[in-house]
């Protein structure tokens, strides 16, 4: 093989032209399938969002009917003693007749009247909390019986949607629980400035509320017990996390046990939630008899699912800290606890941060197991501050969220993507100060 | 040293949290069980909080078969006081309750569940319905020249001409769903028997009745007949995707949707609370609720809530329940005056 | 004597002893003479009264659940005991030469061992809390029935046939079909976004894609239902006549494909970034060109982790539960046909487990049973997950 | 001399210039014209006027930070992977100016190879790490004669005796003075004129050094070489040309013996003599 004039093939330069050719058709189908699977990506996103948004931004607006309410003393306090205890007897059953009489006063003097509208129709307008709220009233102002009061009251689910623009008189026709006299009624009401659609902070601050009554549902219970889970896993997965992973990346010789807890670790990480849900039952609440609804146990069982991906989080945090830091430690003379705990942990912290930061919001768009521990109940007293809080009843966003889903008004489903229009927000913000802190105390060695 | 000592005041507190559990005690009445029972339940708590003194209670749902199990775990504070349950409980769930500790439990009928069959307004005219055309829909297998065959009808109108030309797609609830039940026993089987096919089906397997009422309420798995696991919502959704479908749905939801929603007569009844009271429409099951009587006095407001549920301005036709679609009790003042004299079920029956 | 008191009275022992034994160290007057500084003799105090109490308290509760004439008052006198005597003890010792860090440390290492298997007891727990309603649930039903059964069909009335391979196949076929979504599109995503994008547009579009893994899954629940299965039925199923159902193993798959891009994309992203900048100067420094670096060169190396990845993106398609639900109907067949309805393991956990039958039935029972499956899957495919990558990383290390 | 040796000798056309190859060559391989290079708004390198000559070691010599490696990275356009960096100037290979649009950068570092500071062997087996230049510009037709070009290379770093009977483990399982001479032979594998070699003995041992220090004078026969280099020593034992750089400026260059025994610059005789750097 010493033939001189031997010329390789790939070098005639028409062959190597068409070659050139052939790999930079390739480089742009490569590329072009790294765009369109950003393309699908981001679509897929925005569509998602889209629909969600959509559905979701009017929860957080709400009509309002304004109503002058005769507080009729022979019913109030039939007594006549103004005795807060007689007062308190009297049921909200009794205030509803209250409401309906005056909403009718109220239409007669609407001009022109609306045709086919009746007491109990208009009284259908109103929330069916309309009394309780009345009740209240005149619980903590007894002196106001037999006089009239304005009241602000939400209006019914229905009427919300009609003024909102969710339904329509098409859409609705046939819908047993709307008269198409109530609508020209809340057209009247509208232009009369009595009925109004505005903000409602109500949504995230009220406590949930029954199937009869979505305009008063709220977040406010599932907000409380989301915080309450999240501080609990806060609190135990960071530093069970950071001392597993301490051991297992600094102290752990390779043994069996190393691999066995490496092998538990991964495979948690993996065990579907609903697993997770089992076991929180037959465990914490079974076993150890802590309460059903309580965020402890949602917090708890929430611990467990964080913690594989915090630990995984803490260990290459950890790994990428380079060996001749610890080294420069051992060599002034820190022992091995010294040196990681003054050196190798601080610097390890903005990943180990990032970790715990994506693992909580994980957690907390977690459904599954939640629904297995009692969490989807419906809970209207605001559980207790901390730590007490921990152990009342309480519901969670994304349970919140499925709850809503469920129910036979179709109102709720506005709430349900509002909800989730909650729980993203959350989710943004925590994702977002995950990846600030990544990129303000990313370091490369 | 900060990070060490902070790691080990976390690892005390995760173990003092059991101990921290049992200090506590308990203000409300803790409910479990049916997501069928769920909005009633939870309209009646609302209301009871809004009424009296005491705290709202909670209402967990996980369905009927959850809820009982917690309710059997034993007695005490930390079980729950109430499990609301679509059917029944069982022989067996009475047994492990009384084996755990819980024996006299009070059973309470709220009222009745009315199982309506219902379709998109715009959707295929289905407005009258038999048992016998559903079982001859739905059967996995029907009696065809003295055998049985696979059913393979494909339109409602080739099962009965009267029926709408539509291909036959039921959402049905999954077998998961005490509504099943109710569905299979009071449409499918009374289909198969108005059919006649049941005899014909018995003397096929030599007079054995079980294995007839087996065969009868088998449902297709050809697609025609789809399980739905989810609740009501699910099936609607799946019908407004699917305008041929046509939907079980229970009394309540559909009220609440009739704008979406035409329900169907069942042998020329229409649904409605007043029919399903009277008996006269004939797919309806009883809801109930579960109460622990060693509780009484020892949850506050316990005796108070329940007497409440079924009290006549809650439960009573007038009552919020039946606005949202709770078929009323006939039999309601029995129910109560049971309540009131704190009955138990005999854990012998 | 409540609980919460005893460990009231632990922490107050704690700091005492913390405070004490710092004193107590200092008191010699020359600080520099001792061999551990004196926060470590206070710590030394402290951490043995408490572990001492809490050891103590744990055990003796774990012997009352079979000893009940061990009552609770007994359990905290104890507890306070011994870690009094705890307390004594390593006081006593506090000495210039006594060696507090050392002591420390090793009791701390013993606590980060402890918090390592956490894990492994997490998995016992879930183990036991399945184990004994699954016996229950064999007692009732035959186990090769169970196992090898090519029928689920649950019943109020009759008999119950509830074999597991519809299910196990409807598991397998939604996860298949969803990895055959999510990796390549998730792997393009973090190959472009690695090596093409811009630094801008990458620091804009990594953190918009990371928030679809936050979406919870009733939201793609809901997406698959309304939206993708109504259109996967109209353009194609009905037009090729291979179905007419919306819910259907390819909406359920498509839908949690998307759900897992960003899953498969941020871990394939952190693998690819994680490849030595100087391996892919070395390749394009021989001419080659940005796509032929990546394929020949980033790809391999970064592969065992990008199995890695795919097999735990596999873990949690087979664990998802909700856009099943709503997207692949609850119809357990076997049957090829993508475009029919079909059902997977969790979906019928959840079910069994919410409905409305008899607790004590084997048709709630298999939920457990269900759920031990689910487990043992899960784990082979990890073990497997974990064997893998450790024999590519000793291969290339 | 085998077909692989002859091969190594053998430069093709150049596509862009294809009659280049019947004009006189020039001395100068690589001309740089006012090369200024930007990362942002900074700039690090300050208008570099340079010849390299054919068939020499040239030698890039500066205190750290100096940007002598900059200056290197834009002979074959490496620095184009850096997202903020910016290259102004020119710089002409043979007749070609290769920041000109028309020129193809893939093309372009398969004339110009590159050796890095720290060896940085592909995951793959020591044969796929050599073959992998020829494989993807297409050089060869077929498999043996592949073969006959990964061992050509092999033997041209010096490698082959000690690797021939362990072609298919992993490159990376070598020694570092070993993993730089694979990494030489995956340069020369894809036959470059000009072979730029940044720092390639930093991370060596002082025997690894000499060995890769003998290759380069044995190298010099076919290719053009650019070395940066920490080391005077090194560079005056394998340098004939030299050239000073200091704070992102070409202070002087020269013969290597020159440079190194009458400096004209005082900043050069200052480094030279260890005053600073």
């Amino acid at each position: 093989m010493t033939d001189a004039t031997f010329v390789p093939a790939a070098l005639d330069p028409e062959r190597r032209a068409a070659l050139t050719r052939r790999r930079y058709a390739a480089e742009k189908r490569f590329r072009l399938y790294g765009v369109g699977a950003i393309g699908v990506s981001i679509a897929a996103l925005v569509l998602l969002l889209v629909s969600v948004l959509g559905g979701g931004l009017p929860a957080f607006t709400q009509t309002f009917v304004r109503a002058q309410i005769y507080l009729d003393p022979a019913v109030l306090d039939p007594s006549g003693t103004r005795d807060p205890d007689g007062i308190r007897k009297v049921l909200t059953f009794a205030y509803a007749p209250l409401i309906k009489r005056s909403l009718e006063t109220a239409t007669a003097e609407l001009q022109p009247t609306v045709p086919g509208i009746t007491p109990a129709l208009l009284a259908g307008m109103v929330s069916d909390g309309a009394p309780a709220q009345l009740r209240n009233y005149v619980i903590a102002n007894p002196d106001s019986i037999g006089e009239t009061v304005e009241f602000e009251f939400l209006a019914n689910g229905r009427i919300d949607q009609y003024v909102k623009g969710n339904i329509t008189r098409e859409s609705s026709a046939g819908d047993a629980r709307l008269d198409p006299a109530q609508l020209d009624a809340a057209d009247r009401l509208l232009e009369a400035g009595v009925m109004e659609l505005r903000f409602n902070p109500a949504f995230i601050t009220n406590p949930d509320a029954s199937e009869n009554r979505p305009e008063a549902a709220g977040l406010g219970v599932a907000l409380i017990g989301s915080a309450y889970m999240m501080l609990i896993v806060l609190v135990l997965s960071l530093p069970i996390g950071v001392a597993a992973s301490i051991y297992l990346e600094e102290f752990a010789a390779k043994s069996w046990l190393t691999d066995v807890i490496e092998v538990n670790i991964s495979n948690l990480a993996a065990v579907p939630s609903i697993v997770f849900g089992i076991l929180g039952l037959a465990f914490f609440i079974n076993f150890m008899n802590l309460p059903m609804s309580a965020p402890i146990v949602g917090g708890l069982v929430l611990t467990l699912m964080t913690l594989p991906t915090i630990i995984i989080a803490t260990r290459a945090a950890l790994k990428s800290v380079p060996p001749s830091i610890k080294e420069a430690a051992l060599g002034v003379g820190a022992s091995k606890m010294q040196a990681i705990f003054h050196h190798v942990l601080p610097l390890a912290m903005p990943g180990i941060l990032t970790g715990t930061i994506i693992g909580l919001a994980q957690a907390l768009g977690e459904t599954a197991p939640l629904l297995l521990i009692g969490m989807v109940a419906f809970v209207k007293d605001f559980p207790a501050g901390l730590p007490d809080g921990l152990f009342d009843p309480a519901t969670a966003l994304p349970v919140q969220v499925y709850n809503f889903t469920q129910r036979a008004d179709p109102a709720f489903v506005e709430r349900a993507s509002g909800a989730i229009i909650v729980l993203l927000v959350f989710l943004v913000a925590m994702n977002t100060v995950a990846i600030v802190l990544r990129q303000k105390l990313e370091r490369t060695w | 040293m900060k990070t060490l000592s902070s790691t080990v005041a976390a690892l005390a507190l995760a173990a003092s949290l059991p101990a921290l559990a049992a200090a506590q005690s308990r203000g409300q009445i803790q409910i479990a069980g049916s997501s069928t029972v769920l909005p009633y339940a939870s309209i009646a708590a609302e209301a009871f909080g809004e009424n009296f003194d005491f705290p709202t209670p909670v209402v967990a749902s996980g369905g009927s078969s959850a809820g009982l199990q917690q309710f059997c775990a034993g007695v005490g504070l930390d079980t729950v006081d109430i499990a609301n349950a679509s059917r029944p409980i069982r022989e067996s769930e009475i047994e492990t309750c009384a084996a755990n500790g819980v024996k006299d439990i009070i059973e309470v009928r709220i009222g009745y569940d009315g199982i309506v069959f219902a379709s998109k307004t715009d959707g295929p005219g289905f407005t009258a319905f038999t048992p016998a055309q559903w079982y001859q829909a739905l059967a996995a297998e029907v009696v065809r020249d003295g055998a049985l065959v696979p059913n393979r009808a494909r339109t409602w109108a080739e099962v009965d001409p009267s029926l709408p030309a539509a291909p036959i797609l039921a959402f049905v609830p999954g077998t998961k769903h005490g509504t099943r039940e109710v569905f299979e026993e009071k449409v499918i089987l009374q289909g198969c028997e108005d059919a006649g096919a049941l005899a014909a089906i018995a003397a096929l397997k030599g007079g054995d009745e079980d294995a007839a009422t087996d065969a009868c309420v088998k449902l297709r798995t050809d697609g025609a007949s789809v399980d739905i696991d989810g609740d009501y919502t699910e099936t609607l959704a799946r019908i407004q995707s699917d305008p041929n479908g046509i939907g079980v749905f229970g009394l309540a939801f559909y009220e609440n949707n009739t704008n979406v929603l035409k329900v169907a007569t069942m042998s020329g009844v229409t649904p409605s609370t007043g029919t399903i009271a009277s008996g006269e429409y004939p797919v309806s099951r009883p809801l109930f609720f579960y109460l622990k009587k060693a509780h009484i006095g020892e949850v506050p407001g316990l005796k108070e809530f329940a007497e409440f549920f079924v009290s006549d301005a809650v439960a009573g036709p007038d009552g919020p329940l039946a606005a949202y679609g709770l078929v009323s009790d006939p039999e309601l003042a029995a129910t109560q005056a049971r309540l009131a004299n704190e009955e138990t079920l005999d854990p012998a029956s | 004597m409540s609980a919460g008191l005893l460990f009231l009275v632990l922490a107050i022992l704690a700091v005492a002893g913390y405070l004490s034994g710092r004193w107590r160290a200092a008191a010699g007057g020359d600080t520099r003479a001792l061999h551990s500084r004196t926060t470590y003799h206070g710590l030394a105090v402290a951490l043995a009264a408490l572990l001492a109490g809490i050891v103590t308290f744990v055990l003796l509760n774990l012997l009352a659940t079979v000893a009940p004439e061990i009552g609770s008052r007994f359990v905290a006198i104890a507890s306070i005991a011994l870690a009094l005597a705890a307390f004594v003890a390593v006081w006593a010792r506090i000495t210039p030469a006594f060696r507090a860090r050392n002591l420390v440390e090793t009791i701390v290492l013993g606590l980060l061992l402890l918090a390592a298997t956490v894990a492994i007891f997490t998995t016992a727990a879930i183990v036991l809390s399945l184990v004994f309603s699954t016996a229950r649930f064999f007692g009732q039903y035959s186990w090769s029935e169970f196992f090898f059964g090519t029928v689920w069909s649950p019943a109020f009335q009759g008999v119950s046939r509830l074999g597991m391979l519809p299910l196990l196949w409807g598991t397998l076929y939604v996860s298949a079909i969803a990895l055959a979504v999510a990796v390549p599109i998730g792997l393009f995503t973090a190959i472009f976004l690695t090596q093409y994008a811009s630094p801008r547009f990458r620091r804009a579009a990594k953190p918009a894609i990371e928030i679809l893994a936050g979406i919870p899954t009733i939201v793609y629940g809901l997406f698959a239902l309304v939206t993708v299965g109504p259109i996967l039925r109209d353009w194609f199923a009905q037009p090729t006549g291979l179905g007419s159902s919306s819910a259907s193993v390819m909406t359920a798959g498509l839908v949690m494909g998307i759900m897992l891009i960003p899953f498969v994309s941020s871990l394939s992203d952190d693998i690819i970034t994680a490849v030595p900048r100087a391996m892919r100067e070395g390749s394009l420094g021989l001419g080659a060109t940005q796509s032929e670096t990546i394929r020949r060169v980033i790809i391999p190396a970064a592969l065992p982790g990008i199995v890695g990845a795919v097999l735990l993106a596999a873990s949690r398609a087979i664990g998802e539960t909700m856009i099943v639900v709503l997207g692949a109907g609850a119809a357990a067949q076997l049957s090829l046909n993508p475009f029919e309805a079909m059902t997977t393991i969790t979906v019928k956990i959840v079910s069994q487990l919410t409905g409305d039958t008899d607790f004590n039935s084997p048709e709630t029972l298999v939920a457990f049973a269900l759920g031990i499956t689910l487990f043992v899957l899960t784990l082979g495919m990890n073990v497997l997950a974990l064997y893998i990558v450790r024999r590519y990383r000793e291969q290339y290390e | 001399m085998t077909l692989a040796d002859q091969q190594l000798r053998y430069r093709p056309m150049d596509a862009v210039a294809p009659a280049l190859a019947e004009r006189p060559q020039a001395a100068e391989k690589v001309r740089a014209r006012d090369v200024s290079v930007f990362y942002g708004e900074k700039q690090a390198l300050f208008g570099v006027d340079l010849d390299i000559p054919r068939n020499k070691v040239t030698a890039l010599i500066g205190p750290s930070g100096c940007c002598k490696s900059t200056f290197l990275r834009c002979i074959n356009r490496m620095n184009d992977t850096i997202p903020t960096a910016r290259v102004t100037g020119s710089i002409i290979l043979d007749d070609v100016d290769i920041y000109s649009p028309a020129i193809d950068v893939v093309e372009l570092r398969a004339r110009v190879g590159m050796v890095f500071q720290k060896p940085n062997p592909f995951p793959k087996s020591i044969f796929e790490n050599v073959a992998y230049g020829p494989r993807i510009h297409g050089m060869t037709r077929s498999k043996p004669e592949l073969e006959q070009l990964v061992q050509g290379s092999l033997r041209r770093a010096g490698l082959w005796n000690e690797v021939k009977d362990r072609l298919h483990e992993p490159g990376t399982g070598l020694s570092g003075g070993q993993q730089q001479r694979l990494c030489i032979a995956r340069a020369i594998a894809t036959r470059p004129e000009v072979l730029l070699m940044d720092e390639p003995c930093s991370a060596l041992d002082p025997i690894a050094t000499a060995v890769i220090e003998e290759l380069i004078d044995e190298l010099r026969q076919n290719f053009t070489i650019v070395i940066v280099t920490h080391s005077m020593q090194q560079a005056a034992r394998v340098s004939q040309q030299t050239a000073f750089f200091h704070l992102g400026k070409l202070i002087e260059h020269g013969e290597t013996p020159d440079i190194f025994s009458n400096p004209r610059e005082k900043q050069t005789e200052d480094y030279i003599t260890g005053k600073i750097g």
